[in-house]
Order: structure tokens, then sequence, then C-alpha cells
């Protein structure tokens, strides 16, 4: 076989969303790498500008579609500054607990997805079947297993159910040792070993260059972490670990992702306990007429024009399960935010592929690309 | 990090290109300048130790566009916000690339979202619409249509 | 939507590639640089006695005898091997479909990630102009007989980014959809659902 | 039992319809009809479609097997609503590839797309005609007949990379590629475990391998030769953690992308008709065939076709274990596959061979008992 160039997608197993790599092999020997993206680019950008405020929530699910409530925090914090909105102590907690329970439901998912990249079929069905029991907390008090549209500017859109904090437990309780089970499925084999050390190195150095953030940052050695350094919410309240490790290969993100399930079951129940002592208001009272009632239908008639509201721009960074994300809504005193700006962590994790990839081989490349974590949704937007 | 300690350790050459360091919610300042001194600006920020470029992003305000550069300091553990305008009949400013390589792809997606040229790009194509898409879809004038009013299907391949 | 008669594929020939083959009209002289692709338009409720009309021409072309229709026709709706494709946000629940709790391998579904051995394209989620040429290349590589099912509002109608430039309103705009599923996304049942009807939709072809 | 084989039986089948059709004909038909030539060739047709057949409801079941025993591993259930817990499951989906349209891509090499999976089922189905299935129940008694199996079995990466270069595909040219370094790498190996069982069993005729082993079965003094037949075999059935020729992680389907219809149907059923050959294999070399040790009571081996059930349970085991590898284990790279078969499969199957040579030398082991006398 001489040099060819090979494209893996849109439609190819390994990519698990809809994106082009483009490889250009020597036999089985990776020599220069090209992601293609945009395949599922749906403008929400754009479409941000044509919506309410709390509309864009919708949107917001749908941006990464593993991590939905992560990206509505994200947006929130920033809509909320932009429109100089406090929301009440409640309703951070809750998105704290929302935000630590789609980051295990996230890393459960790509644990499933990364196992299959390496030929392990049973741990699939048991991540999955681990990510139904958080999907199913967050319908009892969403509503919905994936797009939830829950978190609004003010607060959040309703409390949780009576006796869901003994039942987030109880999910909490049954948890603890699946990490063990999925540790002995993975790491308890040799072969994972073979196949995983010293593979997709990125060493700290090029990570901050290329931009590269979250479990992969973590994975390389350097302890960033926004809910440390950057604290939003209540994270600042909370007692927790940063997950490190020092490998900076496929082998370090697993043990990261790993470790930060446990963080966010210690952090979870760190926020259970306050929820149970700590009734109050989840949507902040003194809210301007047109941003609608929190129980009030979506749609487009029935607002109130605003006149004279003060324009602001708000910015929030958020340690979302996949890394850092970024975003930054200017508001200019219409009803839809002026702009609308999203920094994906995956988007910038993707472009650096050239530095994880060249040097492997093709059978190297699912492991290497699981470990990234992609979700395309928040990549194309 | 204050802004005036910021805009104290910027060395003085860079003082005919700086607009001003200011203070904004959510950053440790923002720093506005000129699009000519860009490259300078960028050197003297990332010795400062924002080595970690988080996002490049386009704005329209239809008279004048604005990029924005959000980037990180790993020893101050904040955010800066640099910004700066350029003239909608002229949206051309220097590459990041040279001091940040991760600008790559956001200078792409800000070149065809928002149709800000990026002097000096190695690679400025088209990252996330289809090759040959002719338009600017985050600009303001960029209209959002019902499908039902498009008169013809068509599509760019 | 306007969906002029003249828009309207023949019924008798639905079955066949050809009809659908959109990049048949590919670059032609005097278009500009960007190459324009005319896309069959067909409404939902002209697809499917199209879709109809197809099954029951194949049915009649490839089981000729009496004795042995019964017996493909069980055996088609009995083993549906959907694309091993993820679009978006359906994509994760058609994964969890797959997962413990719904295991839709009980039905004979197992997703194929070669469109060469795959009979049923699940479209689960938003389809971009970017992506559409590609569909219908996967859509003309998958053998006869073939089925798609619309998962989720995005490829029904658009869904939520209806109106987004770089959205396609609907999957049927580019290959004949048999079950639309609703939904956004829809649950593992819903989709599970819809491939039981299509399988009563197989079956009640025989007729 | 031993009187009735199933070559026999259809030799009586066909002898006794012969022979009646014969009687009604006139005289120089009658003579022709009731020929023994001719009664034995038709006898040796019907004998052979029977175990074709047979084979071939077999390896059906097998699928089922491995559907039914991985959804259990990965807690479901399985294909459940196609048949009795699924048991047509496999039936419907043979039927679905059989209607299917077969396309042939345009640059496709059209006589080695068609001719690829052909070989390769033939040269699957070719195995049953040697394999002794229980006393009496082969074709063939052929004295090299584990020679001739293991040559037929080595015929496969032809075919895979003959299929997989004309489907002008780079996913299946890189799995057909894989596939023939892995097969010829695994095929040494493999056979020096073999040469450990010939040794101790003092010859290639299958039949006699399991006859030697009345006094104890060959897996426990061979147990060297067990681990390398059953590596070798994993990697030549190309199953987890060796199916990086359809790795479908990286190469999309592997050497079969391009295949659709009844030729993917052909690959399947190979597939599965393969590993099942290398159970039974396993079981004929290691596991003492349909033979039971004397400590089982003779209740449970001297029932009609107790052979054929005991032998159906031991491959079925077989299988299983298989299956639970499937389940447990990810999948090698293919340079460390190569890397394990030629630098720790070959010694150890050398040593496998020491291992036999000196056990026919010492004749006797303390657990296990003696080598019977070659000849018996």
């Amino acid at each position: 076989m001489s040099e060819m160039w090979l494209n893996m997608g849109p439609q190819h197993p390994m990519t698990h969303g809809l994106w082009n790599l483009r490889v250009h092999i020597d036999g089985e020997v990776i020599r220069d790498v090209d992601p293609e993206m945009g395949y599922l680019h749906r403008g929400i950008e754009k479409l941000s500008e044509d919506r309410h405020y709390n509309e864009v929530v919708t949107l917001m699910d749908r941006t990464c579609y593993v991590a939905g409530l992560a990206w509505e925090h994200l947006y929130i914090l920033a809509s909320e500054e932009a429109l100089h909105i406090a929301p009440p102590e409640r309703a951070q907690y809750l998105r704290v607990l929302c935000e630590e329970f789609q980051r295990i439901a996230s890393h459960l998912m790509w644990y499933a997805a990364f196992v299959q990249d390496i030929g392990l079929m049973t741990p699939f069905l048991y991540g999955m079947r681990d990510r139904d029991l958080i999907l199913d907390l967050f319908q009892s008090y969403t509503g919905a297993r994936m797009t939830y549209e829950y978190m609004r500017v003010g607060g959040v859109r309703n409390d949780v159910p009576p006796g869901f904090t003994d039942r987030a437990r109880q999910v909490l309780d049954w948890l603890e040792p699946r990490f063990v089970e999925y540790d002995q499925l993975t790491l308890g084999s040799d072969i994972f070993h073979k196949r995983c050390d010293n593979l997709g190195v990125l060493r700290a150095n090029d990570c901050v260059t290329q931009g590269v953030t979250g479990p992969m940052l973590r994975s390389a050695g350097l302890k960033r972490d926004l809910r440390k350094d950057r604290p939003y919410a209540v994270y600042d309240q909370l007692d927790f670990e940063v997950a490190l490790a020092d490998t900076a290969d496929v082998t370090g993100r697993y043990l990261v992702r790993l470790e930060e399930m446990r963080q966010s079951v210690r952090i979870l129940r760190q926020v259970l306990d306050w929820l149970d002592r700590h009734p109050g208001p989840v949507m902040a009272s003194q809210l301007p007429r047109w941003l609608g009632a929190p129980y009030a239908p979506v749609g487009r008639e029935g607002y109130l024009l605003k006149r004279n509201y003060p324009k602001g721009v708000g910015f929030s960074a958020v340690e979302e399960p996949h890394g850092e994300a970024l975003a930054y809504v200017v508001n200019e005193g219409g009803e839809h935010p002026y702009r609308v700006k999203f920094r994906s962590p995956v988007y910038a994790n993707i472009a650096a592929a050239r530095h994880y990839l060249v040097g492997y081989r093709v059978a190297d490349i699912p492991p290497i690309m699981g470990s990234v974590d992609i979700c395309v949704g928040e990549v194309d937007r | 990090m204050k802004p005036e300690d910021l805009a104290r350790s910027l060395p003085p050459v860079l003082a005919p290109v700086l607009l001003g360091v200011e203070a904004f919610p959510g950053f440790a300042a923002r720093v506005r300048f000129r699009r000519e001194g860009a490259l300078d600006v960028f050197r003297a920020i990332h010795d400062l130790g924002f080595t970690h470029l988080a996002m490049i992003g386009g704005i329209d305000w239809v008279d004048h566009r604005e990029v924005i550069y959000t980037v990180w300091s790993d020893e101050a553990r904040t955010y800066l916000l640099l910004s700066t305008d350029v003239p909608a009949d002229d949206p051309r400013v220097e590459s990041a690339v040279p001091v940040w390589p991760s600008a790559n792809w956001h200078e792409r997606e800000a070149w065809e979202l928002v149709g800000i040229t990026f002097d000096h790009h190695p690679d400025l194509r088209h990252l996330l619409t289809p090759d040959g898409y002719a338009f600017h879809p985050l600009l303001r004038s960029f209209k959002i249509h019902e499908p039902e009013e498009l008169e013809v299907k068509t599509r760019h391949v | 939507m306007t969906a002029t008669p003249a828009a309207v594929a023949p019924p008798k020939n639905a079955s066949k590639v050809e009809s659908h083959r959109a990049d048949a009209e590919l670059p032609m002289a005097g278009e500009p640089a960007v190459p324009f692709l005319e896309i069959e338009a067909l409404r939902a409720r002209e697809f499917i006695p199209a879709a109809k009309e197809a099954l029951t021409d194949l049915i009649a072309e490839q089981g000729q005898s009496k004795l042995i229709r019964p017996v493909f026709n069980w055996a088609g709706r009995n083993s549906l091997f959907p694309l091993h494709w993820g679009l978006a946000c359906c994509a994760i629940e058609f994964a969890a479909a797959f997962g413990a709790r719904w295991d839709a391998e009980r039905f004979g579904v197992v997703p194929r990630s070669s469109p060469r051995q795959s009979d049923l394209m699940i479209v689960n989620g938003t389809v971009t102009w970017k992506v559409a040429h590609k569909l219908i290349t996967l859509y003309e590589q998958m053998p006869e007989p073939k089925w798609v099912i619309a998962m989720g509002n995005c490829a029904t109608g658009g869904g939520p980014f209806r109106t987004a430039y770089s959205v396609v309103p609907g999957v049927d705009k580019l290959v004949p959809v048999d079950v639309y599923i609703a939904g956004c996304p829809p649950r593992p049942e819903a989709m599970l659902d819809g491939i039981l009807l299509l399988e009563t939709l197989i079956r009640e072809r025989k007729e | 039992m031993s009187n009735a084989t199933l070559y026999s039986v259809s030799y009586d089948l066909v002898h006794a319809v012969l022979f009646a059709i014969g009687s009604v004909l006139p005289a120089p038909l009658h003579g022709w009809i009731e020929s023994d030539g001719l009664v034995t060739g038709l006898a040796v047709l019907v004998f052979g479609v029977i175990l074709l057949a047979a084979s071939m409801l077999n390896t059906i079941l097998l699928i089922w097997w491995e559907r039914k025993l991985l959804g259990r591993f990965m807690d479901r259930r399985g294909a459940m609503h196609v048949g009795y817990a699924g048991l047509l499951q496999n039936f419907a989906d043979g039927f679905k590839l059989f209607r299917k349209d077969t396309v042939r891509p345009r640059e496709a090499d059209p006589l080695g797309f068609v001719t690829g999976p052909t070989a390769y089922m033939v040269t699957s189905m070719i195995m049953f005609g040697i394999l002794p299935i229980s006393s009496g129940w082969n074709s063939g008694a052929l004295p090299l007949s584990l020679l001739l199996a293991l040559a037929v079995f080595s015929f496969a990466p032809l075919f895979i990379f003959v299929s997989a270069w004309s489907s002008n595909n780079k996913y299946s040219l890189m799995g057909g590629m894989r596939s023939a370094a892995q097969m010829i790498a695994y095929e040494v190996p493999l056979l020096l475990a073999v040469v450990a069982v010939v040794i101790v069993a003092g010859s290639f005729d299958l039949t006699t391998i399991v006859y030697e082993q009345q006094n104890y079965w060959f897996w426990g003094p061979l147990f060297v030769a067990l681990v390398v037949f059953v590596a070798g075999m994993l990697a030549e059935m190309e199953r987890i953690p060796f199916d990086l020729p359809e790795a479908e992680a990286e190469l999309v389907e592997g050497w079969n992308t391009e295949y659709g219809g009844m030729l993917f149907a052909f690959f399947m059923l190979a597939d599965y008709l393969r590993a099942l050959v290398g159970s039974i294999l396993v079981v004929l070399l290691f596991l003492g065939g349909w033979t039971m040790p004397s400590w089982v009571p003779s209740v449970a081996t001297s029932f009609p076709l107790a052979g054929i059930v005991w032998f159906m349970v031991k491959t079925y085991a077989v299988f299983g274990v298989f299956i639970w590898i499937r389940a447990s284990l990810p999948r090698v790279r293919t340079d460390q596959l190569l890397r394990v078969g030629w630098n720790r499969m070959i010694p150890l199957s050398l040593l496998s061979v020491f291992l036999a040579a000196a056990l026919v030398t010492v004749k006797c082991l303390p657990v296990f008992g003696c080598v019977p006398s070659p000849g018996i």
C-alpha cells in the first residue's frame, strides 16, 4: 500500500457524530490529518439573535446533546450578567446539581463510546445502563431525558419534586461501586494497557499552545479547572479535588474522567444535603416583565416590549464535561440577544488533532479520538 | 490583576496602538487597541503570561465590526478580553496564529461567519459552511427566513 | 414548501434509484462556479402512496410465488438492519435504544456500519445542506429494498432549526421517508415504535 | 449404535427407493437402476446433503447461541421476538439477505468480487466432509484427514484478500491486508500445536486421534498446545480480540464493507462455519471428540446418537468460551498481534512439541495415566 488519503467520515463508526477526519496514511502509519467539520452546523449563534433570552435555552440543550444542562448553565450565567439579574441561592445549587449529574452522564456516555472504540462490547451496555439511571432523575424534575429546557434567566423553571434527594442518593450509592467495576473491565486487562498506554500523547505545553482544555489538559498534569480557578455559581462553597494525571496519554484521560465522576459524586452528596436543609424560592422575584413569568408559555406573543432596559455584556466560563466552555452575550436593549458567541472545548481539542494523531497507526485513531470525547453538536453549533 | 497593573506592565512602545485598558465584567480587563499594531499587542499580552487563547469572535455593529479575543493566564488565573474595531468596508486584521497557534480555527470561523479577513493566516478556508458558501451569516444584514419563503430549493455543494 | 405537480416524481418509478438521483443534473454549462443542485421535493402525503406502490412493485417483482412472498415479507420485516450513523441529538437516543434497557436487538434490529448491508436509514438528527449530498449518496448505496425513518423533529421538518440558513427543513426533501417519528428527541420507545410501525407497513404490502 | 451410521442409513434408504423404482421398470433399466455403483453414488450424495444441511443448521444455531449468550453477558436479552426465544431470527436475516439486491460497485473487479465470497464459503463447507462427527459419521475416512482439514482451512486468507482487493475500497483493502498478514502469522503456531497432538496420537487421522484419547483427553498433558491452538484459532476465526480485519471502529466493516445482499450472507455464514469448524477441531484434538471418560455412567453414553449429542454439547461449550472471550476483551492492534504471533506463539508451540515428544518417551504420567501404544 502506498500513501493515500483516507476519509473517515462523515458516516464512520469512529466519528461518534457527523464530521470527517481526513487521514493521510503511509501503510498503516498516519502522516497527516485534516479534520473537516461543519456537517452539523445549524447556525445556533445566528438563531439566538432571533429568539428571546429564555428561548435560547432550547437551542443550548441541542448544542451539546450529551451535556445539555452544562450548556444551559453556561448560557444562563452569561445572559444573567448581561441582563443584570441575580438568581436565588437555591437555584444556584440546583444548577450545580444539574451540572454535576450531567457531568457523570456525559462521562458515562463517553465511557460507553470509548470502550467500544477499542473493541470492548460489554461495557458499552453497562455505561448506557447506568446513564439511564441519571436520565431518569433528570426526567423526574425536568420532564425530559436529554433536552431539558430547565434553566431560566433568574433561576430555574421548577424545584425538584419531594423525595428527589433520596432517589438521587440511591443512584449515587449504586454508581460508586460501578466505577470500580468499570476499572476492572478496562484497566484490569493487559490488552487495554497495550492499546492505550503512551498513545495520543499531548504534553502540557502543547495543550496550552493548542488551546486544549478539560480532561485532556488535566491528564497532562496541568491543574486547571474553572470550578476551582474561577468559581462560578456556588462551587467555591463545595469541597472537591481536581482530578489529575501526568501521563498525557489515553490512559491518563481515562483515569481523569473516572476520577472526575467520583469527585462529582462527592460534590453531589454535598449539594443534596444542602438542598434538604435550605428550602426556598428558585426564581428571582424582581424579574423584568418582558422576560415572562417562569411558567408562562414560551411564545412570540404575550411579551411586553422592553424599553430603556440597561445594556450590558455578559461573559461566563463553565467547566463543561468536555472542557472549558465560554459564552459571550451582548445585550443591546432588545428582546433578543444582540450577539451570542460560544467557545466550545471540543472545538479546540479537535483542532489540535494533528498534534496527537500524527505518527500513530490507523488502528489508534478510534481510541485516541474516543479519548478526546467528541460532541460534534457543540463544535459545529 | 487589576486593569491599572496590566496597563503598567504593558511595554510603553505599545502606547500609540493602545486605545485603553479598562475594567470589564467577567474579565480582568478589556484591552482595546488599533488593528495596525495587533501583532505587537498579541506578543506583549502573550509575554505577560496569557498563553491560552480561548476564543476569537466577531461582532457586527453594522457601521463597523469588532473582533474580540479572550485569553487566559495560568499564573493570574483570569481571563482578559482584547478587542479591536475594523471598518465594515475593509474588515481585516493581522492573524494571531504566530502568537497563539490555537487561533487557527477560530479565525477561520470568524472569517466565514462574520466576514473578517485575517492577514497572513496559514490556511484561511471554510470550516463550518460548505466550500464556496458566499454569505457571512452572522452579519446583521443576513436575515433569517422561514423555509417557505425560499423560492427555489437550491443549495451549495 | 411549494410543491408543484411537476416536482412530484411519478410514483411508478419511486422505487428506482435513478429517479432520486439528485446529482443526475449536476453541474451544467453556464452555471456559476458553485454548482447548485436541484432536489426533487415531495410532500409527505405524496410520498406515502409512492412508497406503497414502490413496495408493492418490489414484492411483485421479487416474490412471484404466493408461497415465497410471505416468507420474504416476514424475513424483510423481522430483520431490519439500520445504518449505523449519528447525526445529532437523536443519535444518542438511537444508541440508548440499543442499550440494556430497550435492547432493540430483540426485534432483530442490528446496526451495520456499511450502507451496503443495511436496509433501513434512520435519519437521527438535523440534516444540514453540507451533509445532504452525502446522505443521498448513502441512501443510494443501500441496496433495495430499503426504507427511511425520519427520527425526530429535525429530520421531519427542521425542528427548532427550521429557520436556520444551513439546515434542510425535513429530510423528505432529499430522500423518500416511510415513517416519521415525532419528538425532540424521540424517546427510545418512540424509536422502537417507529420501527414496529415500519414492520406493520411492510406486512400490509403483502396484499 | 455402532452398526447404524449415517452412511449406512442413507445407503439403505437409497437402496430401498431404487429397488422399488427398479421393480416396476423393464429389464435393461431394472439392472442398471439396481446396480451397486449407482446406489453407492447416490447414497454418498444423500449423505452429503444431509451433512451439509445439518452443518448449516448448526451454524445458524451457533449464531443464535452467540447472540443470546452475548446478550446475557451484556445485561440484555438478545433476539427474542422472532420465533421462540428468537430462534428464527437468523432465518429471517438469511431470507432477507437472499432477497436483497446484490450491488457490485462500478469499479469493482467483476470476477473477484463474486468469486471471493463464493470460494470462501465453499472451502469452509468442504471442511464438513472431512471432519468426523461421531463414529461412522464422516463421508471420507481419510488417513490424513487432519492435514487435509488444516490445508482447506488455510485457504481463507487468499479468498478474503481476493474479495478485499476486488472491492476497490480502501477499507476493504486494509482489512484484506491485515487479514492475510494475521492468518499467515498464526498458521505456523497452529500447525505446530497440531504437531504436538499428532506426535502423541501417532496418526493424522482424526478418528484415530479421537480414539487415542480414551485414557485421557489431550487438553491436560498438552495444555500448552491447547492454549496455542485456541489463540491461533481465535486469530483464524477473526474474533475479538483478534478481529482486526473487520475492526468496526476504524475499518468500517473491514473487508466486507462493499458487500451486501447474498454475498454478504456468504461471508457471515462462512465466518460462523469457520467458527464451528474451529470449535469442532478443538473438541476433536483436545477434548476427546464424541467419547466420554469412563467414569461417566454408561446410561449417559449409550443412548442412540449419544456420540453426536456429546460432541455437540462440547462444541457449543467451546464456542461459549469463545463468546465469553469476545464479551470481555478489547481488540489488539495489528503490530501487537503479529508480534505476539511471531515472538510468543511460535516458541510456545515449539515448547508444546517438545513436551509432546517427552510425553511419548515417558509414556506414563502420574495423574493422567499412560499413552496408548500406537496402532490400537
